[in-house]
């Protein structure tokens, strides 16, 4: 499938970007609150949140067409403003795509190296046509915009952006509009490229798995604030609050109290009476008393077999169960509260809804998180 | 080669006969080229002498604005030793600094074809007759003629006429009013309006008159009885300060003598001045010009010293009235 | 989509006002072939004479030719002027900006005898009367307007994303400007630039006073005849005028074709 | 139909933002200081000098003349009047026709287009001359309502209010309908198709969501047009009567037979403050930044 | 988090829709060929398929906004052209929102009541307020859309789309700018509402998984053509051919030969020459020799424990190892071909790339699909 070898590519050092105490409002509704971050050179870095989080916001600011209210940006440790945008070596894919009317494809995905490169006409041509062929969409060169359906649209758009090879590349949700499938096969690409480039990439997306995935680190926006900032592993494992453990995959949060808490590990009751203790370890140490959450991820929890009683296992019974094509969501009520797990086509062959089922949990993966909010 | 004239008047069908009556002989003759410059416009000629940058060498101009010609003195004494005074009739020398050119009238016309009898309206009392005489009528836009025809209408003889009575006249005129189709501005409008069965009969130029009765056949008949003659007041003149006097007066010389007079009114149907140019005209064709003695003892000589006196003020109240 | 009435009464309401639209045109078709000299309609015959007249006559074609060069000039001058001020009015808070339009559309009324008149004495000194420049920079005056309005309405649509996804890729703002803003608004400057470029054309008075004693513009021609007599020649020249630009219309159309497809498919 | 550009979501504000330009005097001070000093020198410093002459001569005669004398405020009068049915009928016609055009096929649109501006090259002279052929007392609408007797005198169409308007329109609409047209197809179409399948009959579709969305042109397309009309002068001369004499044929009389320039320039001053102010009051209510393309609201 | 309760809605009949033959190109691109659908009466049919394949074709045709250049369009059982737009009683989210930038967030949702119905102005509000809080955006109704996100104005044309409770609703990926959390809690709202409406619900979307839990019928699109039409288990389970095996899910498809078939099963030989047999089932048969694709989904495949030698096991070393937050992806390399598989992060402890492994798969479930294309 792809037959461009990203190897070809020159090698540009990335750019670092550097954002202090940035604020944007637009008439009266804050889009950006006081967010600082330190962006790596050469980094993969994920901006994940909610919609109307400030993501597109944050990204226009760092490409200079948003001017801050307050704070600074650094480009390189110089203030972005001593650099004029065009200057920057950016590539950029827009949400909504702004790909050039009155060009045909080729033309689009030629613009960069027009403005930036004394390219030959051949040599053009066949690093327009190599960008083309990453994207899947050699043959549409002589398109017009217009002529293309949504998802082609954003594909020209994001060879126009990788075409010229930039120092930072930022990209707006760029696989938003394409199948899984395509997805999967240009999220691949595009980390052999941010590989081979050695550029710093900045993308924003509403798919966590996408996020954990490609990043090297990953900002969690949230109300126009960053709610987390860091590795894939640790916004995922590690999450700082209620609200970034659930806004990254699936998670199973039980309202708890810490009846004990000594160096062996702390003991929590959940609201229907059952005490689980977890092992003491890297995460966060609450007082007894303390209101807390419970974390358990789906994947930490499996079904146990019938019958045996552990003090690692709760008893519910089975309340939904939905077909997911390579495996089924279960939904277990355990009283106050509900559980969902993962379970594969064998496990659930003699399950049916109403069943009792008891449900194992991972002790050692489980975290407590800060009750409210 | 020579310097060229450069002579400023009406466009169109009148430069063509300029050209072919005059200029082009007079070029071939003497050899100058004769530029012609149109359209005419004495507000233009007059700005070109307050910046001192006068480049028309000969104008003729109409009578209203030859008597301002003369007032403001934008003429230059003209040179006799070029100008042969034995080809001119007096009559062309009637007014300083300028020879006559030729002769225009305002008259009425009427449909033949509306009244083909001898029961056709005859006088500008007839014209104010609506009742007698029904039927599109239009006069032109301008106080000048029109009060002196409204006047004529309300019995005031034709050597009566100035000073203006403008009470009088102003009352006379409201009469007709609703019944004037359209006031024009331009020579062509009632020509088509005639052409087009608008108008039954209506004041008009003489020369447009025989234009539309003698190269358009239209049905329609003049009455010099009470029409307005410019007389002689329409001149040629060579202008103050201009680049080529010489010339210019070389170029009257010519124009103003009787040959190119005839043959100009021979295509444009402006009479000649010039009374030897008669000799040169056919009798039938002779008749229907205005300065055919015939046709000017019927009309009244329009004293355009009056009028450039009072012309502002009469202007804005017939505009003023005319617009109410 | 089956028959339905508001198609019919938008057709018809099409059909009636082009027709309106398009009367005066036959009328000076027809009236063009009219052998005697009265200009009528419908005409009494037909005859070619007119258009042997216009074509042997060289004051014809040299006032089609100055029409041309002055028209083109001051087209010139319009955008070279209107463009960018179209651009900063449409783009930027500037102070003002309310009285300089003000300004820009009085141009479009201003009378033109008074601009004539004074136009023609401030020349004198400047040496401008009598030259096809010195029209054309006066009828530039009227052009600008024409062309600043069309182009503001079309920036006005315009995606400013656009102009960011040229400057990020490389493009200096000037650069983005004009290779994505300018091509993708140029039919509202096309608009205005044919705007300015007929009323230069159909300009009487100043074009009377400036260019006064060499040359003469198509519409001096025929107002100058029209003032003395009317025959069919006007009706003719004009008839021509119509032809030619239905001529370039073609020309345009064929260009066209093949090029760039369709907008809106 | 699938995403074309133009109308892709952009939440974020079409302020001005190109970077170079954002010390905000100095591009929009180079872009239109040319314009500006060309207008001043070509056309306010004629006239001004023109008017410091007339001062100096005759001071403010001019004016006072102009101000105590009923004619001129009936001249006015009779120029505002009709200048706004020129504008009011451009619209009506142009309307539909601008509409249509949006909606036409590619072919048929560019066939209409050039039949609109066909006429924008016939003479104005000239096509007067056609009114008479239309609407005289023997013209083609009288020669047809005597013929059927649905009237036994002809109707006064010509040399009135009725046929200066009728000119005046004819030669304001393609202007009229290619502004409008141009405002409306900026107008993403598929507003309409959302309107339609959420209820809307066309009608009303057009009618919620066309037209509201069509306004802004319309305003600006309107100023155009009433300000083109107040300075016509042949359509009214050739066509109309004196009760519809206009501005600029008052100058006309002025400047050319009266030879008055001094008045003729008053009554210019006067007739171009008065364009300043009308523009002026335009923004009060429109907002004149729609003309440029600022924000709506 | 949903406190409207969807049983207020009005129960109306489901529109039956059916497209017969139909075809549509655009200046030469065929956009739609030749497509025959039959879509019930209240049913929920979803749309999949790769970028450009004609999605959204499909659906501006059903409401009418495409012309078919071929074909008949059926809307309960009668031609569309019999009823024009405005009264077909359809609500549609348009993919790319087609939102009233001249009214407000208020406006836009409450203008198909206005012209449906003629509710007095405190209903109105009511049924606006109740359809955006569906949506989650109460507080935004003074909004003009150009103050949005690209997700809220998404948000608000799914609210103007339901609020009318339209017999037959359109939705142009209606959830495709939304992050996953967002868009899990809207499909759980969508699918409430089909239930409580009865309507015809067809729905376009890229994610497949969107498309498996939610319809009752998936029309699965390629090359403007249907590629496979049927229940969200016949197309995931019993794909017709390998683009929609690959299309929907992960699939594995290895190359093989069958070297004998009988009542028993069908033995096949993979290129690396491992033998393995399928037992008869209700999938296809292939005659002996013929050349097959063989389907093994990575949930049926999983890591055996090392040592145990069996039939149900194929071996190969550890090629790669991608955390995908909740489990771990892994690709094994078999020889001529790899797989690809899911693990949990217990499974994997002991685990390095490089390292041999032995996948155990399911027989009952893989599937043998023809060879080429
Ligand atoms: N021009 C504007 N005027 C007013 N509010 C705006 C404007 N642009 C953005 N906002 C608001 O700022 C907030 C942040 O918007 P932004 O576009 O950055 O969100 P986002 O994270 O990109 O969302 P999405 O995922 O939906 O695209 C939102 O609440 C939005 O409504
Ligand atoms: N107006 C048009 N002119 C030319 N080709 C078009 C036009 N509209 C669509 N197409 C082509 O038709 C095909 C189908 O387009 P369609 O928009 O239906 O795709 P889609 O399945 O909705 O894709 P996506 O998921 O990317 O939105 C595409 O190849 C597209 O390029
Ligand atoms: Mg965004
Ligand atoms: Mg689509």
């Amino acid at each position: 499938m792809h037959n461009v070898d990203p190897a070809d590519l020159k090698t540009a050092a990335g750019a670092g970007v550097r954002l202090v105490g940035v604020s944007k409002a637009f008439r009266g509704t804050l889009a950006i609150d006081d967010i600082s971050l330190n962006i790596e050179p050469g980094s993969f870095v994920s901006l994940l949140g909610p919609s109307g989080s400030g993501k597109t916001t944050t990204l226009n600011m760092i490409a200079g067409f948003v001017t801050p209210d307050a704070g600074q940006l650094l480009f390189d440790d110089k203030p972005i403003t001593d650099i004029p945008p065009h200057k920057r070596n950016i590539g950029m894919v827009f949400q909504s795509y702004a790909l050039f009317p009155h060009m045909t494809v080729f033309d689009n995905v030629a613009y960069p190296l027009r403005m930036r490169t004394k390219l030959r006409k051949d040599e053009l041509g066949e690093r327009v046509r190599e960008a083309l062929q990453l994207v899947r969409l050699s043959g549409f060169e002589d398109r017009y915009p217009r002529q293309l359906s949504g998802g082609q649209q954003q594909r020209v758009s994001m060879a126009r952006a990788l075409v010229g090879r930039p120092r930072l590349l930022l990209m707006d949700e760029p696989l938003g509009a394409l199948d899984k499938k395509l997805r999967d096969e240009l999220q691949v690409e595009i980390k052999e490229i941010h590989r081979k480039l050695g550029s710093t990439f900045i993308y924003v997306t509403h798919d966590q798995t996408e996020a954990l995935t490609m990043s090297d680190a990953v900002v969690v926006m949230r109300n126009a604030q960053v709610a987390q900032f860091g590795s894939p592993r640790e916004v995922y494992e590690e999450p700082e609050n209620t609200f970034v453990a659930s806004f990254l995959g699936n998670a199973n949060l039980l309202p708890a109290k810490v009846v004990a808490a000594d160096g062996q590990g702390q003991t929590v009751r959940l609201s229907n009476g059952a005490a689980l203790t977890l092992p003491s370890g890297g995460r966060r140490t609450f007082i007894a008393g303390s209101d807390v959450m419970l974390l358990l991820r789906p994947e930490d929890l499996a079904l146990a077999a019938p019958g045996t009683a552990d003090s690692a296992t709760l008893n519910g019974t089975l309340h939904e169960m939905l077909f997911f094509g390579d495996s089924y969501k279960l939904i277990v009520d355990i009283g106050s509260d509900t559980l969902m797990l993962w379970a594969s086509p064998r496990e659930i062959a003699d399950l049916s809804v109403g069943a009792p089922v008891r449900v194992a949990w991972d002790a050692g993966r489980a975290g407590l998180l800060p009750a409210g909010e | 080669a020579e310097e060229p004239v450069t002579v400023m008047g009406w466009g169109g069908p009148w430069k063509d006969a300029i050209m072919k009556a005059l200029a082009d002989p007079f070029s071939e003759k003497s050899g100058i080229p004769v530029r012609y410059v149109s359209p005419y416009d004495y507000s233009k000629l007059l700005a070109m002498d307050q910046a001192k940058q006068q480049q028309f060498d000969a104008v003729e101009v109409n009578g209203m604005d030859s008597t301002r010609m003369i007032r403001d003195n934008l003429g230059t004494p003209l040179d006799f030793s070029i100008i042969d005074k034995n080809n001119l009739s007096p009559e062309q020398l009637e007014y300083p600094n300028a020879i006559g050119a030729c002769s225009v009238a305002t008259v009425m016309i009427y449909s033949k074809k509306r009244w083909p009898g001898d029961d056709h309206p005859k006088t500008w009392a007839d014209f104010w007759d609506q009742k007698k005489y029904p039927g599109g009528r239009s006069l032109q836009r301008t106080p000048v003629k029109t009060l002196e025809f409204a006047l004529l209408a309300d019995g005031v003889p034709k050597d009566k006429l100035y000073p203006l009575d403008l009470d009088r006249a102003f009352k006379k005129l409201e009469e007709i009013k609703p019944h004037i189709v359209t006031w024009f501005s331009t020579g062509s409008e009632p020509q088509q309006l005639i052409a087009s069965g608008e108008l039954e009969f209506t004041a008009i130029w003489s020369t447009r008159a025989n234009d539309s009765i003698l190269n358009q056949n239209q049905p329609f008949e003049i009455i010099w009885d009470g029409g307005a003659s410019e007389g002689n007041a329409e001149c040629w003149f060579v202008c103050r300060g201009c680049p080529n006097p010489t010339g210019a007066m070389k170029f009257l010389n010519f124009a103003a003598s009787a040959e190119p007079q005839a043959a100009f009114a021979r295509i444009i149907f402006a009479a000649p001045v010039n009374q030897k140019a008669y000799k040169l005209l056919d009798k039938k064709f002779a008749e229907t010009m205005p300065s055919y003695p015939a046709n000017e003892e019927k009309m009244f000589q329009i004293d355009f010293k009056y009028w450039v006196d009072n012309y502002e003020a009469v202007t804005q109240r017939f505009e003023t009235w005319i617009q109410s | 989509m089956n028959a339905r009435i508001d198609v019919w009464v938008l057709g018809a309401s099409v059909v009636a006002v082009l027709l309106y639209l398009l009367f005066p045109i036959v009328v000076v078709i027809g009236a063009s072939f009219n052998p005697t000299t009265a200009l009528q309609f419908p005409p009494s015959g037909f005859s070619l004479k007119w258009y042997q007249e216009i074509a042997g006559n060289p004051d014809w074609i040299n006032a089609f030719i100055v029409t041309l060069e002055v028209g083109a000039i001051t087209t010139l001058l319009s955008l070279l002027f209107g463009v960018p001020a179209g651009f900063a009015l449409s783009r930027y808070r500037v102070k003002g900006k309310t009285l300089v339009t003000a300004l820009l559309l009085s141009a479009l009324v201003a009378p033109h005898i008074v601009r004539a008149v004074s136009t023609y004495l401030f020349y004198v000194p400047l040496g401008l009367n009598n030259t096809i420049l010195g029209l054309a920079i006066a009828h530039s005056i009227g052009g600008i307007p024409f062309v600043v309005i069309n182009l503001g309405a079309s920036l006005r649509s315009f995606d400013p994303t656009l102009e960011r996804a040229a400057v990020i890729h490389g493009a200096h703002p000037v650069r983005a400007v004009l290779t994505i803003t300018f091509p993708v608004v140029a039919p509202g400057i096309i608009v205005g630039a044919l705007f300015a470029f007929m009323q230069s054309a159909q300009e009487l008075l100043i074009s009377i006073f400036v260019l006064g004693t060499l040359q003469m513009p198509i519409a001096v021609k025929l107002w100058e005849g029209v003032r003395v007599a009317v025959d069919p020649t006007l009706a003719a020249a004009s008839s021509l005028l119509v032809l030619a630009a239905l001529g370039f219309f073609l020309l345009a159309a064929l260009a066209r074709r093949g090029a760039a497809p369709a907008p809106n498919a | 139909m699938a995403g074309s550009q133009d109308s892709g979501p952009s939440p974020t504000s079409p302020a001005p933002v190109l970077p170079l330009f954002q010390r905000s005097w100095f591009a929009p001070t180079v872009l239109l200081a040319p314009t500006l000093l060309w207008l001043i020198f070509f056309y306010i410093a004629p006239i001004a000098l023109m008017v410091w002459r007339g001062l100096m001569d005759t001071g403010l005669q001019g004016y006072i003349k102009i101000f105590s004398s009923d004619i001129y405020l009936k001249v006015f009068w009779n120029t505002l009047q009709i200048s706004i049915i020129t504008t009011i009928g451009c619209l009506v016609l142009g309307y539909p026709i601008a509409f249509a055009l949006t909606v036409v096929g590619r072919r048929l649109q560019a066939l209409i287009l050039v039949l609109v501006t066909l006429p924008y090259w016939l003479d104005y002279v000239v096509r007067s001359y056609s009114w008479i052929v239309l609407l005289g007392r023997r013209g083609l609408i009288n020669n047809i309502l005597v013929g059927l007797g649905i009237v036994d005198q002809p109707l006064p169409l010509l040399f009135n209010l009725f046929s200066v308007c009728v000119g005046m329109i004819q030669v304001l609409l393609p202007i009229m309908i290619l502004a409008l047209f141009g405002a409306m197809s900026r107008i993403d179409r598929r507003l309409m198709l959302a309107a339609e399948i959420h209820g809307a009959s066309r009608w009303r579709a057009f009618r919620t969501v066309f037209f509201p969305l069509s306004l802004a042109g319309v305003y600006s397309a309107c100023l155009l047009i009433f300000i083109s009309a107040l300075g016509f002068f042949i359509v009214p001369a050739l066509i109309g009567s004196p009760r519809q004499t206009m501005i600029t044929q008052s100058i006309l009389v002025l400047a050319e037979t009266l030879l008055n320039w001094t008045d003729a320039a008053a009554l210019s001053i006067v007739l171009l403050v008065a364009t300043m102010v009308l523009t002026i009051i335009y923004d009060r209510f429109f907002n004149i930044d729609r003309l440029w393309g600022g924000d709506q609201r």
